[in-house]
């Protein structure tokens, strides 16, 4: 009975319980990373992984008695205005991406270089059951 | 109180595990983002439990104001971009949200396929299986946390994250302050910028609100900076409490500001860069090493590193916000 | 111990609200009645929670930065919710956009 | 004391995780964005009550920060409408004149 409870308080100190949590962040973002494909979701799941990585970092360097390993948060630091920074540049890629071709979507399978990158965009509209009207925008009262 | 403290871990983490799932989940792009927002929320509150309330405020920082307001534009640009394409005219008005049509497929992500489901959890399985095996096995160790102690009173500062980030570390710090640079040289390099227009705001309490918030917004980057020397704080959060006011006033203006002409703009991203090279190179000649400081000179040389690096973060993400070069500089 | 008890009853209070401002998001039909409900949390739930934990501060300063915090938390409550009610108003309710 | 704090905190993270269901449902995005701004309210609230849980006084700074850059997200979401076509070649080099007239449609 007490080494069951020792086993417990030992399992859930934030020294254990953050970080495995960390990692369950980072394999989510991973699967995220995998199965979606708007861009921005993308950029959301790496993300969401990279958020994973600080809180096991941060969960390390809470473990055991005493303060915190400054090290380790303040690498954590910079990574957070890394992460932003990088994600910024990513959003205005996807920004500039959506204006060539029209979508902001990375689609499955490898890229027909004879079919026009218009028509691979209607084709998801179709795919999702509502048809793409291009005109649909026009009749709408101003 | 120490059961209750591991049902407040247990909840919190519940929380943002659920809150990611639920975001990566969404078909509805708006909808991932405000879960994003309310992940990052919840996610400065797991750092104060993990005793690091630097993170926390930088957390607060750039989650509450700048990625939040960055994502959201980004919607509404590719909203945009998406309605102009489709209907092959210029996008004066703001297309009609409620109308049954495509515009709205560029907020929206469809279901992912069938057959990727089971590759995809297999491996986020195995990886996080690993993952939490290695984390569960690794030997208890006190980290560095001895060491930085021992040299703290060589540091010139008295907060242990400062002075391993201005002193101890400095190269990192220099490197992260020439990444941003680097991204932001990216974005330029895709063009001007979409500048978000500014429009005489409808009634009193946005213009009001500006009038308290900016303000406050300065002095509280300011104070955030003055404590890093012996307190949670620092360059960082300073630059990104800065930034986010920036962005503030970018998105609330109701005039036209005059645009920030180039030199001195460009001289202020990279002031921080430079003058912290200027500083590493003067060390190397005087025999403290590259970016090593004299002991008696750490204190002012780091205060001077750090304002210069909190403009140019500040000023940088602002840039990013704002994502393409300067209009009016061809020269 | 007087100061400990005032501490209690005012953020019990204020808990109450917050979590009539949670019932009201949830449970209102529209936009603006959800918007009044979670308005009282920003303004009364926040307050009474600051003016409870004023008794507990260890000095002037920190007395400073909850009174502080409280006002910007209402200008922040104050703007959102008239920036949002406007949009809805001009915009419509975006029923369609899910 | 120490204990109460923290129950009101635990109370106010239940009340998040509640009220995360109206972001899930929707229905406008509106709501959502009410949803996100009762978040930052009571974010700012249970780090106040953690301050003092664990006497940890840069918290209210935390929570000072979080307070006055709660508004960000809200005005980016008000005013992202309205953004100009693509600057990107001469014929839609930006002028002023042209700017006014597209926001003051914008307004109505």
């Amino acid at each position: 009975m007490n080494g069951l409870a020792e086993t417990l308080a030992h399992t859930l100190a934030p020294g254990l319980l953050y970080p495995t949590a960390g990692a369950i962040l980072f394999a989510l973002g991973l699967y995220g990373l995998i199965r979606r494909h708007h861009l921005v979701l993308r950029i959301l799941a790496l993300n969401i992984m990279g958020s994973g990585v600080f809180m096991v970092l941060l969960g390390v360097a809470a473990r055991g008695e005493g303060p915190p390993d400054p090290v380790a948060q303040a690498l954590t630091l910079t990574g957070i205005v890394v992460a932003v920074s990088a994600t910024a540049f990513a959003l205005a890629l996807v920004v500039h991406l959506t204006r060539l071709t029209g979508h902001a979507v990375m689609l499955p399978g490898p890229p027909d270089d004879d079919v026009p990158v218009e028509d691979i965009s209607r084709e998801t509209h179709h795919a999702d059951g509502s048809p793409a009207d291009p005109s649909s925008g026009e009749d709408r009262p101003s | 109180m120490n059961g209750l403290l591991v049902l407040f871990d247990l909840v919190l983490l519940a929380g943002i595990v659920g809150v990611a799932w639920r975001c990566l989940a969404s078909t509805d792009l708006f909808r991932a983002v405000v879960l994003f927002i309310t992940f990052g929320l919840l996610l400065a509150l797991a750092w104060v439990r993990l005793e690091a309330p630097d993170i926390a405020l930088a957390e607060a920082a750039i989650g509450a104001g700048i990625t939040g307001a960055l994502l959201l534009v980004t919607l509404e640009r590719l909203r945009s971009i998406m309605a102009e394409r489709h209907t092959g005219r210029p996008h004066t008005p703001p297309p009609d949200p409620t109308g049954p049509h495509a515009l709205l497929r560029a907020l929206h992500d469809p279901p992912p396929e069938r057959r990727t489901f089971l590759p995809a959890l297999t491996f986020a399985l195995v990886v996080g299986g690993l993952l939490v095996t290695a984390l569960w096995h690794q030997p208890q160790s006190t980290g560095l946390e001895p060491v930085v102690d021992a040299h703290m009173d060589v540091s010139g500062v008295d907060h242990p994250i400062t002075a391993v980030l201005l002193n101890f570390r400095a190269y990192d710090t220099f490197l992260e302050l020439a990444i941003v640079l680097i991204a932001l040289l990216g974005a330029w390099s895709l063009g001007r910028h979409d500048l978000i227009p500014a429009r005489p705001a409808p009634g009193p309490i946005l213009p009001g609100t500006l009038r308290l918030l900016v303000p406050v917004a300065i002095v509280t980057g300011v104070y955030v900076l003055w404590a890093g020397s012996h307190a949670p704080g620092g360059a960082f959060q300073a630059g990104a409490i800065l930034g986010a006011a920036g962005i503030l006033l970018v998105l609330a203006r109701p005039r036209q500001l005059p645009m920030a002409p180039g030199a001195p703009l460009r001289l202020g991203l990279t002031g921080g860069v430079a003058l912290f090279l200027l500083v590493g190179l003067y060390g190397l000649v005087a025999g403290h090493g590259f970016l090593g400081y004299a002991e008696a000179w750490a204190y002012p040389l780091i205060i001077l590193i750090e304002v210069a690096a909190t403009l140019s973060i500040a000023l940088a993400l602002v840039a990013l916000f704002v994502a393409g070069r300067p209009t009016g500089d061809d020269a | 111990m007087i100061a400990n008890t005032l501490t209690i009853i005012l953020i019990l209070v204020g808990l109450v609200f917050f979590a009539a401002g949670t019932a009201g998001l949830l449970r209102f039909p529209d936009v603006y009645s959800r918007l009044h409900a979670l308005t009282k949390a920003d303004n009364v739930g926040l307050g009474l929670v600051v003016l409870g934990l004023m008794f507990q501060a260890s000095g002037p300063a920190d007395i400073l930065k909850l009174l502080l915090i409280w006002v910007l938390v209402l200008a922040a409550g104050t703007t959102a919710a008239h920036m949002v009610a406007q949009r809805t108003w001009t915009h419509g309710e975006f029923e369609s956009d899910r | 004391m120490s204990v109460f704090y923290l129950a009101a905190a635990l109370f106010l993270l239940g009340t998040i995780l509640l009220g995360l269901i109206r972001v899930l449902r929707g229905p406008g995005s509106g709501d959502r964005m009410l949803a996100a701004q009762l978040f930052g309210t009571t974010g700012v609230t249970i780090l106040l009550l953690l301050s003092m849980t664990l006497e940890e006084s840069a918290l209210i700074d935390v929570a000072l920060v979080f307070a006055l850059l709660a508004v960000v997200a809200a005005v980016a979401f008000v005013r992202q409408h309205g953004l100009p076509e693509p600057p990107d070649t001469p014929t839609h080099r930006r002028n002023p004149e042209s700017t006014e007239s597209r926001e003051s449609n914008d307004d109505r």
